[in-house]
């Protein structure tokens, strides 16, 4: 369960975000939109306990990240999986060492977690790459390596920010089917997304609330979307 | 206690797995392993310079004791009266360790170079000679002198040997200087070391970021980047500490004799520091390390 | 040819919209700073090690040159002629610059030790003492004691005083191991600023990337970087060897004589060699830096 | 002008392009589209001098990029203006400093360039972000600080690799339409993208040829786009 309780983000400057309120129930399904700038990105580094909110309370399983100690965001973050906006990843490894990442430093067993390894790479279309290095990825692979590497661990929570940005529209239909499937095992989703389309395919499949930055502020988009 | 080497050998032989996290870092690796060798081959080379002057120091300190003479020129028949109170008056005389009149034998050996071996020692007026040890740096000669002139008038003090006195200072200094410069070496290997981890960090910043990013520990990502520098700095002093000491064994040892540097080496003080020389630095490698990366780390959440 | 000052000009002032091109390096520019200053300071010390030794030697090796003593014991009618007999072989002997025998008062003072200043000396049965000047090191000395015995059999060559000459072989390979280590620095100056100049280029890859991206020329790049790096060795062994000097002449001079260490320091050659060195390690880091840059470039399109 | 004769591409592996065969005649403008990872990042690359192609010839100006000179290439940069999919800057100067450093490297004075940097800034949208050092942007201020520092020079081509991946469709538009009136100033447009409703936007404002690479060739696609 993800809180926000009159949350304010500023980088120094004039608030980038003020006065949001929001509590993502567990297995909800959730995007965010707005004009580029406006601070979606911020946004979903505060549920994650990259930046820590300037005002206001966000609070991840019950717990204030502001009082988090630097292993206990650790220990949270194996419970999120993140697909970043710019991907990054261990140049120096192969792709599958990359996707099983989260699991080597947590100290999982990585073999355990072979076949669904395999099945993740069929899936966002990478099982040819398998052994290629990170820089050797096209831009839309690396998108959907982040997002593979996003769900090994079958975190409860998924937060994805720009997860199509780079791909095409047959394949972005490939990796939306593949958070509904998440979402319909109980995962919450969290998308922050500027491409309306998208929105639109999924709520077809999924009921799934639209949130939008707009002035500073958190609004629930309505049917009109 | 008892967890201590169990800990160490897992620190060396390490988690494969975890290792491969930190990229081989190329430049900075070669870098870290070059400067702790040539540090340790320079700290060796300093070592060994310190403890010989120390050697030659304490060995020409040791014949400047016996550097004190006394001649006592006198008529025959008062000789042994006057040899006897100069005795007197030495032997009480604070700072000086004995004294003793030397025999007609060692008189003659004395006067050999001067004389040929095959000179009739009891023909000549020949001084009586007594050799002073003195046990520290407290004797006062002008009053020895004053004493002296009061019970044996025919006494001389001869400090005529003292002409060493500089070099011993000399070889003071010199072992002085081969300590600083090991001083010098150590704080430049642990700068050397901590930049080098400091520039190697911060070349990986996008992986210590990705690793924050999938949920791995502090300790976890520190350890990994300690493990790799401390066993370069390990390595890299080994190298150098064994290339000082195989360069000393073959260097030529030069003429026999009372040489500056005949004897360019080591005791066994020496070589225990030798072999500590390595872990040493492995241990200036890991704190560097690790205080560099824990400061990397807190600048990222 | 006439360019050149100004191409040194420009190099110097440069272009400071360029410079910003190149991101301060943080660690890495630390690095190189620190390491120059410390090699030079190191450098510096050898250099005066070297040269200090190398005057002590050859001090010695002079006072060696009059190390040859001859000694004629012969009845006092026999003296004269002996001497001259002696002196005669001295003169034609190969390897013997000038032969001399002492005056009485000569005799007298070296005497002074062993009999004090009174002593008369026409009434002791002393031998003649010849000072020989060897030229240099071609004199046989068998040979002459054997040609000394058939003119003047009265004559003994005593060489005694040879036992410096260990020391001067000492003196001269500390002078050798000062160059070594000099050698060593110059080396490890060398690689280190060649490591640190990688080390900045693989971490500035992105830098030099977007650089070729947007039509930098290759020139242009390699001299934004190759600037810098020459600029900070200049900076950091200039600060190095002015440490050093500073070191040196507030280093107590200890006591006057003929100690070791009594003159520790540089004659005028070696103060041209400390002016030139910072340029020397800017040189190397010029070139290094330069090669580094190209090798970095040429992996790039 | 840019000529392509027989091209192919390998990265070592089988080929990734065979036979492209085109003519980009200075003036047009082309769409490049395909699925992600079929190869069009790789082929701007090559009309760019960054990969050299594997069989073929690839003419800039009459001259095959495969005989070109280091400094060459530098050269021909400078009047080809590119975006890359993942942008890049140097994080240690600021946007306006970014932007302005094809000038700084060519050797042009900045100080000329103001007012059309002021104008490019507003067109962007990024004025109020002229000060801001590169990892301070959003992910979509960065794509759009790489295309006004690609057209800054005012090159005679123009090279964008999915300009608008990370923009609202608002902000989408509008750096179209400065692409449309560079093109009606002359300069010859290429830009991969997998968005197809920016392609049908500016098929209605200009006449544009859409390529796509499919099964590592490129085709001509038809007036169904
Ligand atoms: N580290 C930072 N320091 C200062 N300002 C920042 C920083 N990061 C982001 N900003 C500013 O905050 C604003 C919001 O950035 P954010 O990345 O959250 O936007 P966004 O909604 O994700 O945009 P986009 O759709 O383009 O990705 C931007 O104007 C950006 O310039
Ligand atoms: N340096 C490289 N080494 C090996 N293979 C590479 C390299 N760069 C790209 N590839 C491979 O070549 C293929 C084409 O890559 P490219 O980046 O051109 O695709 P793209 O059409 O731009 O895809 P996207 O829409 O995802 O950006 C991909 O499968 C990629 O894995
Ligand atoms: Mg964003
Ligand atoms: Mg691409």
């Amino acid at each position: 369960m993800i809180e926000l309780e009159n949350v304010a983000y500023s980088y120094g400057g004039g608030e980038l975000l003020s006065n949001v309120s929001l509590s993502i129930q567990p297995g909800s399904f959730h995007f965010l939109t707005g004009p580029s700038g406006s601070g979606k990105t911020t946004f979903l580094k505060m549920l994650y306990g990259e930046l820590i909110a300037t005002a206001g309370h966000v609070r991840l399983g019950g717990i204030d990240t502001r009082s988090m100690s630097r292993d206990q965001i650790a220990l949270t973050r194996r419970s999120i999986g993140m697909v970043p906006q710019d991907t990054q990843f261990l140049d120096h490894l192969r792709l599958v060492e990359n996707i099983s990442l989260p699991l080597l430093v947590s100290g999982r067993d990585t073999g355990s977690a072979q076949t669904n390894l395999d099945d993740l790479l069929r899936w966002v279309g990478l099982t040819n790459h398998a052994n290629a290095y990170p820089p050797e990825l096209s831009g839309g692979e690396r998108q959907r390596a982040a997002l593979a590497r996003a769900v090994i661990m079958s975190p409860s929570v998924i937060l994805a920010d720009e997860p199509t940005g780079n791909v095409d529209w047959e394949m972005s239909q490939r990796l939306l089917t593949l958070l509904v499937e998440l979402n319909r095992l109980g995962k919450t989703i969290l998308i922050a997304t500027h491409d309306l389309t998208l929105i639109r395919a999924a709520k077809a499949q999924v009921q799934a609330r639209v949130l939008r930055i707009a002035e500073r502020r958190l609004h629930l988009a309505g049917a009109d979307l | 206690m008892k967890q201590l080497p169990k800990q160490i050998t897992r620190f060396i032989a390490g988690d494969a797995q975890a290792d491969r996290i930190v990229p081989p870092t190329g430049y900075t690796a070669e870098l870290t392993i070059f400067a702790a060798a040539v540090m340790a081959f320079l700290a060796i080379f300093s070592l060994a310079l310190s403890s010989s002057m120390g050697r030659l120091a304490d060995r020409w300190s040791d014949e400047l004791a016996q550097s004190l003479t006394v001649r006592i020129s006198a008529p025959a028949e008062q000789m042994d009266a006057q040899t006897s109170a100069a005795l007197n008056v030495l032997n009480t005389t604070p700072g000086i360790a004995s004294a003793r009149a030397f025999t007609d034998e060692e008189q003659q050996a004395l006067l050999a170079p001067w004389f040929g071996a095959n000179v009739q020692i009891d023909a000549l007026p020949i001084p009586r000679l007594i050799e002073v040890i003195e046990d520290d740096g407290s004797l006062d000669i002008n009053g020895l002198r004053l004493r002296l002139q009061a019970e044996a008038p025919g006494a001389q003090v001869d400090d005529h040997a003292r002409w060493r006195g500089p070099l011993v200072a000399s070889a003071n200094r010199l072992r002085l200087v081969g300590w600083m410069a090991i001083l010098l070496i150590a704080l430049t290997t642990a700068a050397i070391i901590t930049l080098a981890a400091n520039a190697a960090l911060a070349a990986n910043r996008q992986v210590i970021f990705v690793l924050r990013q999938v949920g791995a520990r502090d300790a976890y990502i520190a350890m990994a980047f300690v493990r790799r520098f401390t066993l370069r700095a390990l390595t890299g002093s080994a190298i150098g500490t064994a290339l000082a000491v195989i360069f000393m064994i073959v260097l030529p040892s030069g003429a026999a004799g009372n040489g500056l540097l005949t004897d360019f080496g080591f005791t066994g003080g020496g070589w225990l520091l030798a072999v500590l020389l390595p872990f040493f630095v492995a241990g200036v490698a890991f704190s560097a390390t690790n205080a560099a990366a824990r400061r990397m780390l807190r600048s990222l959440t």
